[in-house]
């Protein structure tokens, strides 16, 4: 319990120093954002227009102040951009990220665990060699090359679905899923073959610890000593890699939404920074960071919970 | 003379070097364990003892095998049976205790689970049973509140008990014989003291074979009933307790019995042996002894020295002897 | 083996590819890298365009190895920069203890809260568009991590016998830190570097095909893959090429750095 | 050099420390926990003398030893060769003591040749000339029975006892009035620890230095030193000369110490009895009350040290409600009891 409290504690003030150092990065910029905004060719009324709508003439600390009060209540400000609230902008986006971040972080965990146990059991014999160099590529390939062979593979060529094709939740939920099948299929190949390489590390480490070799003593079976007692203490030593895992999920389907034209909070985020839009930035930037935070949170209370040397000493 | 439970005959294990060449670390080695007795192997790092009982065990490191010899348990060949026999017989009629209880215990699973584990593994008895069965075994070796240490996780023992729950997960399964290598190393001196009682009650009691791994001689004396000095991969010497520690005959296990601060040798210079503890790469000489040897003689450094047998039991391997 | 040496010589050829392709462009390319030519748009692989062209007709091999040079000097320099930054933050961090290391870790903790690619788009919008800008903001990225594997080495040294033995000499701290402590975090911080190359050639790479990277004229590798994108069907060679020679890069420097784990860890 | 002492002035003066170890603390979250390690230790190191310091693992022994180096903090005053603690800066007082740790290949930075490791002492001091420092190595590298050509190797290359020495040599190399210890021979092989129990022995003929030996073996002690003091969850609970102390011990640790130590001699010569007796912890009871065979409602209290011995005899301090009751004609003890380790 008092674990959990310090914990919670911890990551409130986490998410403090978030909106704080997100704050700061876009306040202290060389030179005043409504002329950086407006180019060198703006009117000083146009630049003082705009400093009064976005309240930069203001002290530093009030703006934040006035900005962290307005987004506790879900007041974002309005995007440059578009014209129109950030919360306007952001209510239907949220869960098609979330949808496309959770379909890949499932398809990870599907098959990064078996495939990573399948990989420490085939140590030593020819299987292993191929697994190897299929993770070594996996790891390497960046997304959005992944994503553009998936789409000629098997979008253009064996017409498995349609690039560009996407359909709405509001519309259809099932071809909602489906549509961000391919796109999250990108995303989750190279953290797989990331996971599986944590996963056979692991394994291989806790096969080579004294306990193992007291199992052997007693009589212990390969398959028992991996599935027995290997197999728990490797997952208790990746788990906390998830919220790694799940922040290079968000960050590949920033990308991987701008590739496939998924409406989602990453599409809108990499508009909003070329357009410098810095409202809209700002929020997108704490929402998206916050979401791996808390992930990581949870990640932490099911470490304590499964691990009793954590559990029982109250200490990690 | 009693039957023997385990028989070493030339038994030679090289280890792999980096280069991919082959050391020999133990060298033809032949010894045996009687039924019920506790026999002692004494010798210094990286004299092949521990490499020995693993090889007993059938849990040499990758980089270590067994090249000749045999091992023969109640008249079976351990290094030829098949990996199926092998696990029959670890846990079941053969089992072994380490330096290090810490690690040789899971982290993550309750000791109820792992003390029963051998039961599991070699027999079918309900969840019931196993408990009992597992709650016996604590009670016997001494733990003051079994049914708490039952579901306790390892970090939350001491090392004393830690030691003891290895003990008690080693003869649950009441093996004929247990090695024990270096089992109180870590232990500090009072705690040493009770487990070694309790390993000698577990002897005298259920007549359980044990093979006694230990760099101290005072260890030796106060559990075995026969020591075999190993020096470089080979036995130099063997005997009851009283041979070795009070006959000595090969200059290796003088010098080390003389080395020893004690009581009486307050004041007075430790005739200690001269240079380094050989290790596994070293170039081997016909007598490993011979080049710290101070009385070694022109032969020992030309021909290995023959065992002598000196006594009934006591045998020393020495060109003096 | 176990001793890495074929990780290492794996991945040494794969990058020493790479880097001869680089080196060469310098020298020597068939095509201008922005040579179009109306009359030669989406050729195929063949013995006068290597790797085919694109749709103005530009050679896709003078553009591969031509646009290698600006992700590895982005790479390069950043990573140098974060490995400077981050030595002094952990070698501080780690020997003064306390409060300072405190301070640094609380801060570097914030910083590594956010996601890297979110980073250097914070970076890229705050400052102004430019190679320098990329590299700050990868640097900003990579300073957590390899701040904290030189802390936690620091650390590691700093509890040895043989720094206690020093002190107990009467050698000042700085040379205990300078001399004794950091030549020894080497062999973690020379793996680190090279897995860190391999992370900041991906990151610069998404960074340009986001078009937040280098700017065209200029080829570089993310930039020809989103080009690529619009006309993989007709030319797929065009996207082929030039992420081939990302995964190479990658996989070359992966390879490196867990040979040299192997070996020295 | 600081050897101008007269004979008669401790080398080593320990007067009431205490010591906190704190877990925890310092993160604005994490409450710090005290838990104290030293309580009250005072004990004195004469010129010449070598002082054994026997406990098992957590007694605080290793703690006493950091905090006379000046590696942690304490409360109480610690004073080498007239230098104290609080007054002195630490190059200074490195001058007057130097340590050797238990493990040997830790000891030594493995980047950095043996030569070069014993020129930091040197270096750190400004002592002589780069050949005078070469002279300085090669000359202690044979002190300590080493040829001179071990300067140029690098740790790994050595075994050992070597590396030892090497450590030896090094903490002797500044001619320090104190040489600290701290389980320098248990991670040796027994043919190489007494190697280098022999060279403390002949170093000690050829050269003026005080030790305080610290080792969990009280025969390893008894055998090198002068003097003894026991330590017991950071008290010392007995004191005095290795022969009183060993052969006449006024503890009941001491006495349980004793009788576990394993020897060579045949079972029936020994006390085959552990004397303990487990019983339920009191708060503020005499630190060894919950294991001692003797204990009574008369130790619920602290007890102090106390002289047990006879007049004109050397000081034996022993910290217990009824030292007598240990006279080697003792009462009848108790049997064993219990079995929580």
């Amino acid at each position: 319990m008092k674990y959990f409290l310090r914990k919670t504690l911890v990551l409130v003030l986490t998410i403090f120093s978030i909106s704080l150092l997100t704050f700061f990065a876009f306040h202290i910029i060389p030179g005043d954002p409504a002329s950086l905004i407006l180019g060198t060719n703006a009117t000083e009324e146009q630049v003082a227009a705009l400093q009064e709508q976005l309240g930069t003439n203001r002290p530093l600390s009030e703006q934040y102040i006035s900005w962290i009060t307005g987004f506790v209540r879900g007041d974002f400000g309005s995007s440059i951009r578009y014209r129109m609230p950030v919360s306007e902008l952001l209510k239907g986006r949220l869960p098609v990220t979330l949808s496309l971040g959770l379909i890949a972080l499932v398809m990870i965990l599907a098959a990064g665990i078996p495939l990573g146990i399948l990989a420490a059991r085939w140590r030593g014999k020819p299987g292993e060699k191929i697994l190897n160099i299929l993770t070594m590529l996996g790891i390497s390939v960046p997304n959005f090359f992944l994503c553009i062979l998936i789409m000629w593979i098997f979008g253009l060529i064996l017409h498995l679905f349609t690039p560009g094709d996407y359909v709405s939740y509001t519309r259809s939920l099932p071809r909602f899923l489906q549509s961000l099948f391919w796109p999250a299929l990108s995303i989750a190949i190279p953290q797989t073959a990331i996971l599986v390489k944590y996963i056979r590390t692991a394994m291989l480490e806790e096969l080579g610890e004294d306990y193992v070799r007291t199992a052997r003593g007693k009589g212990a079976g390969e398959t028992w000593i991996l599935y027995g007692h290997v197999l728990k203490n490797a997952i208790v030593a990746v788990v906390p890699l998830i919220g790694m895992i799940l922040a290079s999920v968000l960050s590949g389907s920033i990308i991987i939404e701008q590739v496939y034209g998924i409406p989602g909070m990453g599409k809108l985020l990499i508009g909003a920074v070329t357009s410098r839009d810095f409202p809209l930035t700002q929020t997108l930037v704490i929402y998206i960071t916050v979401i791996i935070v808390v992930t990581n949170f949870l990640v932490d209370i099911v470490i304590q919970v499964i691990d009793p040397r954590i559990r029982l000493s109250g200490r990690s | 003379m009693s039957e023997n439970i385990l028989e070493i005959k030339d038994l030679t294990l090289g280890v792999t070097e980096r280069d991919g060449s082959m050391a020999v670390a133990v060298d033809h080695i032949s010894f045996e364990v009687r039924a019920g007795e506790i026999l002692g192997i004494v010798g210094e790092s990286g004299c092949g003892k521990s490499l020995t009982v693993m090889s007993l065990m059938g849990l040499l490191r990758e980089d270590v095998k067994a090249l000749e010899g045999q091992i023969l348990f109640q008249g079976e060949d351990l290094l030829a049976v098949s990996e199926e026999r092998r696990r029959e017989i670890n846990g079941k009629d053969m089992s072994i205790i380490y330096q290090e209880p810490m690690t040789s215990l899971n982290p993550l699973m309750r000791i109820e689970r792992q003390v029963a584990e051998p039961l599991r593994l070699h027999g079918s008895y309900s969840r019931e049973e196993l408990h009992q069965k597992a709650l016996a075994l604590l009670t016997e070796v001494g733990i003051q509140d079994p049914e708490a240490c039952l579901r306790a996780y390892p970090h939350q023992l001491s090392g004393g008990m830690r030691q003891r729950v290895m003990i008690a997960m080693a003869t649950i399964c009441s093996p004929r014989i247990l090695l024990a290598d270096e089992p109180t190393t870590a232990l500090d001196v009072t705690t040493q003291a009770h487990v070694l009682d309790l390993l000698k009650r577990i002897n005298r009691e259920y007549g359980t074979a044990i093979l006694f791994i230990s760099h101290d001689l005072g260890v030796i004396n106060r559990i075995c009933d026969r020591v075999l000095v190993m020096y470089a991969g080979k036995i130099v010497e063997a005997g009851t307790n009283r041979d070795i520690l009070d006959a000595p005959c090969h200059e290796y296990t003088r010098g080390l019995i003389r080395s020893i601060p004690t009581r009486d040798r307050k004041g007075k210079e430790l005739p200690s042996i001269p240079g380094r503890v050989p290790s596994v790469e070293d170039p081997k000489e016909p007598c490993p002894f011979a080049p710290r040897c101070r009385r070694a003689m022109e032969i020992c450094h030309r021909e290995a020295p023959a065992c002598t047998r000196i006594d009934q039991d006591h045998i020393a391997c020495c060109h003096l002897c | 083996m176990k001793d890495g040496r074929k990780e290492l010589r794996i991945g040494l050829v794969l990058t020493g590819i790479v880097l001869a392709l680089t080196i060469l462009s310098i020298f020597y390319t068939p095509y201008h890298y922005n040579q179009m030519d109306k009359a030669a748009r989406f050729l195929a692989p063949s013995l006068r365009h290597l790797f085919g062209t694109d749709s103005y007709g530009r050679d896709i091999f003078s553009r591969t190895i031509y646009g290698g040079r600006y992700t590895l000097l982005v790479a390069v320099s950043t990573v140098a920069s974060c490995t400077v930054i981050a030595s002094v933050l952990g070698l501080i961090s780690g020997y003064v203890g306390g409060i300072v290391d405190e301070i640094i870790m609380r801060i570097i903790d914030a910083i590594s809260s956010f996601p890297d690619l979110l980073i250097a788009l914070i970076v890229v919008t705050v400052l102004n568009l430019g190679q320098l800008t990329i590299v700050a903001a990868l640097c900003i990225t990579f300073v957590p991590s390899f701040t904290r594997i030189v802390r936690t080495a620091t650390l590691q040294y700093k509890s040895a016998e043989f720094v206690k033995n020093l002190r107990v000499f009467g050698v000042s701290d700085l040379r205990i830190l300078l001399v004794h402590i950091f030549p020894n975090t080497f062999p973690l911080l020379l793996s680190t570097i090279v897995i860190g190359l391999s992370n900041a050639i991906l990151a610069e790479a998404a960074m340009s095909y986001l078009g937040l990277g280098i700017q065209p004229p200029i080829p570089s590798w993310g930039r020809m893959l989103q080009e690529a994108q619009t006309i993989v069907y007709t030319a797929p060679w065009a996207a082929i090429c030039p992420g081939a020679m990302i995964v190479v890069t990658i996989a070359g420097l992966n390879w490196i750095g867990e040979g040299l784990r192997k070996l020295y860890l | 050099m600081g050897k101008n002492h007269a004979s008669t002035q401790d080398i080593l003066r320990v007067e009431h420390v205490n010591n906190y170890y704190t877990k925890g603390g310092l993160g604005i979250l994490k409450k710090a926990e005290a838990n104290q390690v030293l309580h009250d230790v005072s004990l004195t190191i004469g010129n010449d003398e070598f002082f054994g310091l026997v406990g098992e693992s957590g007694c605080g022994k290793s703690t006493l030893a950091n905090a006379i180096l000046g590696l942690i903090p304490f409360e109480g005053t610690i004073e080498v060769a007239g230098h104290a603690h609080k007054t002195t800066d630490r190059k200074e007082f490195t001058r007057h003591i130097q340590a050797v740790f238990q493990d040997p290949l830790s000891a030594l930075n493995p980047r950095r040749t043996i030569g070069e490791t014993m020129r930091e002492p040197l270096m750190a001091h400004g002592i002589g000339s780069r050949q005078e420092q070469d002279r300085k190595i090669a000359k202690m590298l044979e002190t300590v029975g080493l040829d001179a050509s071990y300067a140029d190797r690098y740790p790994k290359e050595l075994s050992g006892g070597q590396r030892q020495r090497v450590c030896i040599g090094a903490a002797l190399i500044l001619e320090p009035d104190l040489i600290i210890a701290d389980e320098a021979i248990s991670a040796l092989d027994v043919s190489v620890g007494s190697q280098i129990l022999n060279l403390f022995n002949t170093i000690d003929v050829e050269r003026d230095f005080s030790m305080l030996f610290i080792s969990h073996n009280l025969n390893v002690v008894y055998y090198l030193c002068d003097r003894i003091a026991v330590m017991y969850k950071g008290y010392i609970v007995e004191q005095g000369t290795a022969d009183a102390v060993y052969n006449h011990p006024g503890h009941p640790y001491t006495r349980l110490l004793l009788s576990a130590i394993p020897d060579m001699q045949e079972e029936n010569d020994r006390e085959k009895e552990l004397l303990e007796k487990f019983k339920a912890p009191v708060a503020g009871a005499c630190a060894y009350y919950h294991r001692c065979p003797y204990a009574s409602d008369h130790c619920h209290k602290k007890p102090d040290l106390v002289n047990i011995a006879g007049r004109g005899e050397p000081e034996h301090l022993v910290r217990c409600w009824m030292p007598t009751l240990f006279d080697p004609a003792g009462v009848k003890e108790p049997g064993m009891e219990g079995g929580k380790v």
